[in-house]
């Protein structure tokens, strides 16, 4: 987390993979040797008989490395364990890891190094939608594959982008199904900070509201990126007096809304909440005591009891330290290298193309997966249950409900 | 809508105008601290947000110490916190001032940069040391809630906090500048520097502890917000230009000026959010006050001085 | 002939100092370079164009304007949103409610083009705009502002609420504007593919012709007399004034001429980067803008290129290894130009080049001899403050 | 509102007041062509504001000032100069950085304009004109030098040289002569009474000394208001005048 941390978290998984190259040499070669590099790689990609190389594009600075820092923690931790197992194809994963500092040029200049000058396999990175849509022409262009962690808006399905957390439609939906039902909810108050994801979750939100569970919707509020004045539209929320408030609020607005929400007494005790946009990642900035009862919509919670998560959740915090958290896209993060390396066995072939065409046949599934089993979709989305996490002081959710699995429809018909 | 009664639109009414003097409190908390080095050196301290972060970052770290440590004085760490932030970040600017902007009195401009490249490093180094993340000091139960003087009207108590709190940093501003003899000799190189040295005035001492005043005030400013927003490395960059149109259209140099101006910057925002959308009042706001300043460069609230 | 030679290169040293340059630019770089880096390389001179710019505005005028972006921005935009139009006809966007219009209106419940995209469909009409766009808006404020003889730091504070207040409304509006994710996704220029090597290597081309053009016309406004009245209005603004100038005139009009370069920058980074995002229009790029221009130093043309070209190489070598030391170092780096070398790149250049006996001949070329004065030193800024904060009465 | 005169400056009921305070008061003045005019009086007399009004550094509150006939107080600065009005401030005020011959070439009346200035040449007609007043006031040889090591001497007289150039009608000079050598004195005596020939000057001056040396005409201005006017003589021997100023 810290420089210091992280730095020696560098040192130490630099002595562990080369313990581990050294170690795991005869496996690997003989398993690399079923897999000629000629064969494996017919595009001039980074693969050598014995190691494959992959980047990581996150910000490391700015003001999103905030939210960055869980994501590539966790395809580290991914890649280490993958790497530790006897790699892929038998070749050990190498990465280059770049800074996109929070500008979305810079994640642009990045991807296109990445690509271009060091003939990555494959690219685990983004966060914002910003940051993808500046890449995307270029993973188009150079022909390269990008796994991508965040919960989205939708609209979007590239041949070279691979979505592993959930479009809007899965998070969203299922969510106000369960708050309609289970609260009889009839009014919805929408707040979200002003950019393209919230403002398209609310959209959908709204027509679902509205057409699907005839309810009403009476209040649409956007703030400023980075605003932290949220007293006027918690006025406008009193004035309304909506059954839910459904929140997409992001980044430090985001923990001055929760704080002055509670300070200006609207608590779980008076009032439902429900967010798109708390994960446990959040909580540690907004404080526990400020979202007590208040529930998340995602697909993944730290909370989790299944033997995956647990396990996962051990490794992370071994890797990480003790007190580190996971949140919906750190998890998300975690399966791009999974995913990846089941789609070049399936295809025998480090190959964008063959990837692509393997992850299009819907047949790329993970069991191992923390939130579950997961199935790659030919949309390039993932299926993936919905979960609805209650928040407790200590800042880790209960789950209370949990959804099938929900197929993923990045261009939702009727609701655009 | 149209289904509620008189009382709760009175009440309605009540909360939003808590709302614009809340926000007319923090936005002064944050301008005192750059209006007094303003007026005194002419210098814009661009890094007088982070010099907020610091304070906010010195709470956190007090609140972690001491549910670690004595987790029995939870109720009044805070209180410690504002004396300690303040300290921390005074010291701080002292500091800058000896290294830094003593250098560059004569080029306000350059100041300007100067301290932009220390706020990068300085953010730089709150993210190095306390991560990236954004983090939040646990609050003493006494200053969560709300306090309900009728069954509808709910006034947060973190609100009431800051507002209280920057009555009490703007009086002793004003106490520190006009009623005492340093206050004296602060106003008096305001006035005339180069008469102020031959009368026996240490000007150079004078700036250094304005500078350093200013700084510790912005350290408190970050104490104060850590009850109502957020705490991360770039958390001071969040409030930097609403701070400097409030010290820009209050006009230099007056302690009246900065609290009217804060004011009706305060007012203005928040009548306007009620009515359109958040991004379109905080443009129209701010394209408002540029406009006024184009008609009265000098600032809406100073007086005419002769040349 | 010899007045081109002496006004629009200056002089001899003036000449050699952008021969050099156009070598390095122009065939140095281009050999040595693979094309990824030659496409950051151009990336870079489009920031070049702000960076004279505001020698121009900045180092001779004493004008600081920490709201350059926005004029990137207005240029950039403006080519985008002609790309974008392009790049959004009926065929490839029929997947969309409204096919035609541009994929994020659609997102937005948009089913007609706003009026004032309308225009972006001619190509003509884009470049006029590139220029009379930023011209006009750096018009009006500079009028409203130098003729109320506001300057100094309330000048470079307005300029940056002016960069906010556009940034909100950009993002804001994001059915009219693409919001925070700027103008993505453009593809051709009157159908030739700007995406392809090819393309790109004759992008770069023209941004370096240009850049030389614009450092050449900047050369001839400062070796006029214009040049040498900005300089004295940075130092005496009232013997000026009372000599008979009307000051204000003179820096509305390089404000104005400021404003285009940058302009002419955006416009070229939107070609050669295929987007435009509001994260040039804000604070940060703009004051980034003015440390390119002081690390090459404000007094010379040709150093600010310099500058821009070090800064940047250094921000991504050093992301590329040391991501958590680049802010330590451009922090620094900042502060030190500001406080021990406020000539920049072309100071250091200056006051160590005579003592290395082989480069002797190239000083003074490369370095501020734009106007015929010596050196010109950095002066306490022309601070024209209001009128009311210059205290003390004289009889 | 103004009266027709031959006066070349006609001062009217001339007043500016800062909150309140009245600087210059109901003044009320006449200066003749090709006339020499002296202004003195205390400290906080409003001498300096005199000139500031007439100038258009500073806006009157009320009251007229007349140049050839033409009502001065609305128009902007370098509208004034333009007409022919030139004003050399206390401290010297010339271009630090710029040489000598620059100095004198910037205030060439000529390229004022924001296009002219840009397409200005330098004529044979400029060099000769700066050569003329570069040897009217002693600088013929420092056309090379950067002003900046002048002698304070000389920048004086440089800034002199610089309104020469435009050769304005009228002449203000506010101290000329302040932290001069004695020698630089007599000099600078000589040239004003050399430049008034064809033009008319006002001098503010503390120095009687020097005054002596130049003066025809003297006003003693007092708290705003115009205490005495006439001959040194006349001055001299008045009553008030010496009580507030040449007494003690």
């Amino acid at each position: 987390m810290s420089y210091f941390s992280r730095r020696k978290f560098l040192g130490k998984t630099g002595a562990l993979l080369s313990a581990m190259v050294a170690a795991g040499f005869i496996t690997s070669t003989a398993m690399a040797a079923d897999y000629p590099t000629a064969e494996v790689n017919t595009t001039g990609l980074a693969v050598t008989d014995d190691t494959v190389t992959v980047g990581i594009l996150h910000s490391l600075t700015g003001t999103m490395a905030i939210s960055e820092t869980g994501a590539q923690e966790a395809e580290k931790l991914a890649i280490k364990q993958i790497n530790e197992s006897g790699g892929i194809l038998g070749r050990q994963i190498k990465i280059i890891q770049e800074d996109g500092a929070s500008d979305w040029p810079t994640f642009a200049e990045k991807s296109r190094k990445l690509l271009r000058n060091d003939k990555v396999a494959a690219v685990f990175g983004c966060w914002t939608s910003a940051s993808r849509k500046a890449v995307l022409p270029i993973f188009e262009q150079e022909n390269g594959i990008l796994y991508y962690p965040t919960f989205y808006e939708g609209l979007e399905q590239s041949k070279n982008v691979i979505y592993t957390g959930q479009e809007a439609t899965q998070q969203i939906l299922a969510g106000l199904d369960w708050v309609a039902e289970e609260k009889g909810a009839k009014t919805y108050f929408l707040i979200g900070s002003d950019y393209i994801w919230p403002r398209t979750s609310m959209k959908i939100a709204r027509i679902h509201i509205e057409k699907v569970l005839g309810g009403q919707v009476v209040g649409e509020e956007y703030k400023p990126l980075g605003d932290t004045q949220f007293g006027s539209i918690i006025n406008r929320i009193r004035l309304r007096k909506p059954d839910v408030i459904f929140a997409a609020v992001v980044g430090g607005s985001n923990v001055a809304w929760f704080k002055q929400l509670n300070a200006a007494g609207i608590t779980s005790k008076n009032q439902t909440l429900l967010t798109l946009s708390v994960t446990e990642d959040e909580v540690l900035g907004i404080g526990g005591e400020n979202l007590e009862g208040f529930y998340s919509v995602m697909k993944y919670f730290q909370s989790l009891d299944n033997p995956n998560n647990v396990e996962f959740v051990k490794a992370f915090k071994e890797m990480h330290g003790a007190d580190s958290v996971i949140g919906d896209v750190t998890q998300a993060a975690y399966l791009g290298p999974w995913l990846w390396k089941a789609a070049v066995e399936k295809a025998g072939s480090f190959d964008i193309d063959k990837i692509v065409e393997v992850s299009r046949t819907g047949e790329i599934e993970l069991d191992t997966a923390p939130e579950g089993y997961v199935k790659l979709h030919p949309n390039h989305h993932l299926w993936s249950k919905t979960r609805i996490g209650q928040w407790n002081r200590d800042g880790q959710a209960t789950v209370v409900f949990e959804s099938d699995l929900i197929e993923p429809n990045p261009f939702p018909e009727g609701y655009q | 809508m149209g289904d509620f009664s008189l009382q709760e639109l009175t009440s309605i009414l009540a909360m939003q105008g808590f709302v614009g003097i809340s926000l007319f409190s923090v936005l002064l908390l944050m301008a005192l601290g750059l209006a007094i080095i303003f007026g005194q050196m002419g210098v814009i301290n661009m890094a007088h947000g982070e010099f907020m972060a610091m304070g906010a970052y010195t709470t956190y770290l007090l609140s972690v110490m001491t549910q670690t440590y004595f987790p029995e004085l939870m109720n009044y760490y805070f209180l410690i916190a504002i004396v300690a932030s303040f300290i921390v970040a005074g010291s701080f600017g002292y500091l800058t001032e000896y290294v830094l902007i003593r250098h560059l009195y004569k080029r306000p401009l350059d100041t300007l940069l100067a301290t932009w490249g220390l706020s990068l490093i300085m953010q730089q180094s709150f993210r190095s040391f306390f991560g990236a993340r954004e983090v939040s000091p646990t609050l003493p139960d006494w200053l969560m809630g709300s306090w309900m003087p009728t069954d509808s009207i709910f006034i947060p108590i973190n609100g009431m906090f800051v507002l209280g709190l920057t009555g009490f940093v703007t009086l002793g501003v004003f106490l520190l500048m006009y009623r005492s003899a340093w206050g004296l000799n602060v106003r008096a190189t305001t006035q005339n520097r180069v008469m102020s040295g031959a009368v026996g005035i240490n000007t150079k001492r004078v700036d250094r502890l304005t500078f350093a005043l200013g700084c510790g005030i912005a350290g408190i400013a970050g104490a104060a917000f850590t009850t109502i927003a957020s705490t991360g490395p770039t958390s001071g960059s969040l409030y930097i230009v609403d701070t400097f149109m409030v010290v820009v259209f209050g006009g230099a140099a007056s302690l009246f000026g900065t609290i009217a101006s804060a004011f009706t910057i305060a007012q203005a925002q928040s009548i306007l959010e009620f009515f359109i959308s958040s991004s379109m009042a905080k443009v129209l706001t701010l394209l408002t006050l540029i406009i006024i300043l184009m008609i009265r460069p000098e600032g809406l609230f100073s007086s005419k001085v002769r040349k | 002939m010899n007045f081109v030679y002496e006004r629009f290169l200056g002089g001899k040293n003036g000449a050699l100092a952008i021969a050099i340059l156009a070598i390095l630019i122009l065939v140095i770089f281009p050999l040595f370079l693979d094309a990824f880096r030659l496409n950051l390389v151009g990336k870079y001179l489009t920031f070049a164009f702000a960076a004279v710019s505001l020698v121009l505005l900045w180092g001779y005028g004493g004008i600081l304007s920490l709201g350059q972006g926005v004029f990137f921005g207005l240029g950039g935009y403006a080519m985008a949103m002609f790309l974008k139009l392009e790049a959004s006809d009926p065929e490839s966007t029929k997947i969309q409610t409204t096919p035609g219009i541009p994929d994020f209106m659609d997102w937005n419940q948009l089913y007609e083009l706003p009026w004032f995209w309308i225009p972006f469909e001619s190509f003509t009409f884009t470049l006029l705009a590139i220029i009379l766009v930023p011209s006009i808006f750096a018009f009006i404020i500079g009028y409203s502002m130098f003729k109320r003889r506001v300057g100094g730091v309330y000048f470079a504070i307005i300029t940056q609420v002016i960069a906010v207040i556009l940034t909100v409304l950009i993002v804001g509006q994001q059915g009219y504007t693409g919001g925070i994710n700027g103008i993505t996704d453009l593809k051709t220029l009157n159908g030739w593919d700007i995406r392809t090597d090819s393309a790109k290597l004759a992008l770069y081309f023209i941004n370096a012709l240009l850049l030389l053009g614009v450092i050449m016309l900047s050369k001839f406004i400062l070796t006029s007399k214009f040049g040498q009245l900005l300089l004295a209005m940075k130092d005496k603004e009232d013997r000026v004034r009372f000599s008979g100038y009307d000051v204000s005139n003179f820096k509305i009009f390089v404000f104005c001429v400021s404003a285009v370069i940058a302009a002419i920058g955006g416009a070229m980074f939107t070609l050669q980067v295929g987007f435009m995002s509001p994260s040039f229009v804000g604070i940060v790029p703009s004051i980034e803008m003015v440390i390119f221009a002081a690390v090459g130093g404000r007094m010379s043309l040709i150093g600010v290129v310099y500058g821009t070209l070090l800064v940047n190489f250094g921000k991504t070598g050093f992301s590329e290894t040391f991501p958590e030391l680049w802010l330590f170092l451009m922090g620094g780096l900042f502060i030190a130009v500001v406080m021990f070398f406020p000539n920049g790149l072309a100071g250091i250049w200056n006051k160590y080049a005579p003592k290395v006996p082989f480069l002797r001949p190239l000083v003074n070329s490369s370095t501020n001899a734009e106007t015929k004065s010596a050196p010109a030193k950095i002066e306490s800024e022309s601070t024209i403050e209001p009128e009311s904060t210059t205290e003390g009465a004289k009889s | 509102m103004t009266t027709t005169t031959d006066f070349l400056l006609a001062i009217e009921d001339l007043t500016v007041s800062f909150d309140g305070f009245k600087a210059v008061d109901s003044l009320t003045m006449y200066i003749d062509k090709n006339e020499l005019r002296v202004v003195i009086g205390p400290n906080g007399a409003g001498k300096t504001t005199l000139l500031d009004l007439i100038c258009g550094k500073t806006k009157s509150s009320s009251g007229s000032i007349s140049f050839k006939n033409k009502e001065m107080t609305k128009m902007a600065e370098h509208e004034i100069v333009r007409a022919g009005i030139g004003r050399k401030f206390q401290t010297p005020s010339i271009y630090e950085n710029l040489t000598v011959y620059q100095n004198l070439e910037v205030s060439y009346p000529e390229g004022r304009g924001v296009f002219g200035s840009l397409f200005f040449q330098t004529t044979d007609e400029v060099i000769k004109r700066v050569n003329e007043v570069a040897k009217e006031i002693q600088l013929e040889n420092f056309l090379d030098t950067e002003a900046a090591i002048l002698s304070h001497g000389q920048k004086q007289w440089l800034e002199i040289g610089m309104l020469l150039m435009q050769d304005p009608e009228l002449l203000m000079l506010d101290e000329p002569v302040a932290g001069m050598s004695a020698k630089e004195r007599d000099e600078t005596a000589e040239l004003l009474n050399r430049i008034c020939e064809n033009r008319s000057v006002i001098v503010i001056e503390h120095d009687m000394e020097f005054v002596k040396k130049i003066a025809r005409k003297v006003t003693v201005l007092h708290q705003g208001k115009i205490l005495a006017e006439g001959t040194m003589e006349k001055v001299q021997a008045d009553e008030k005048v010496i009580e507030v100023y040449l007494g003690h």
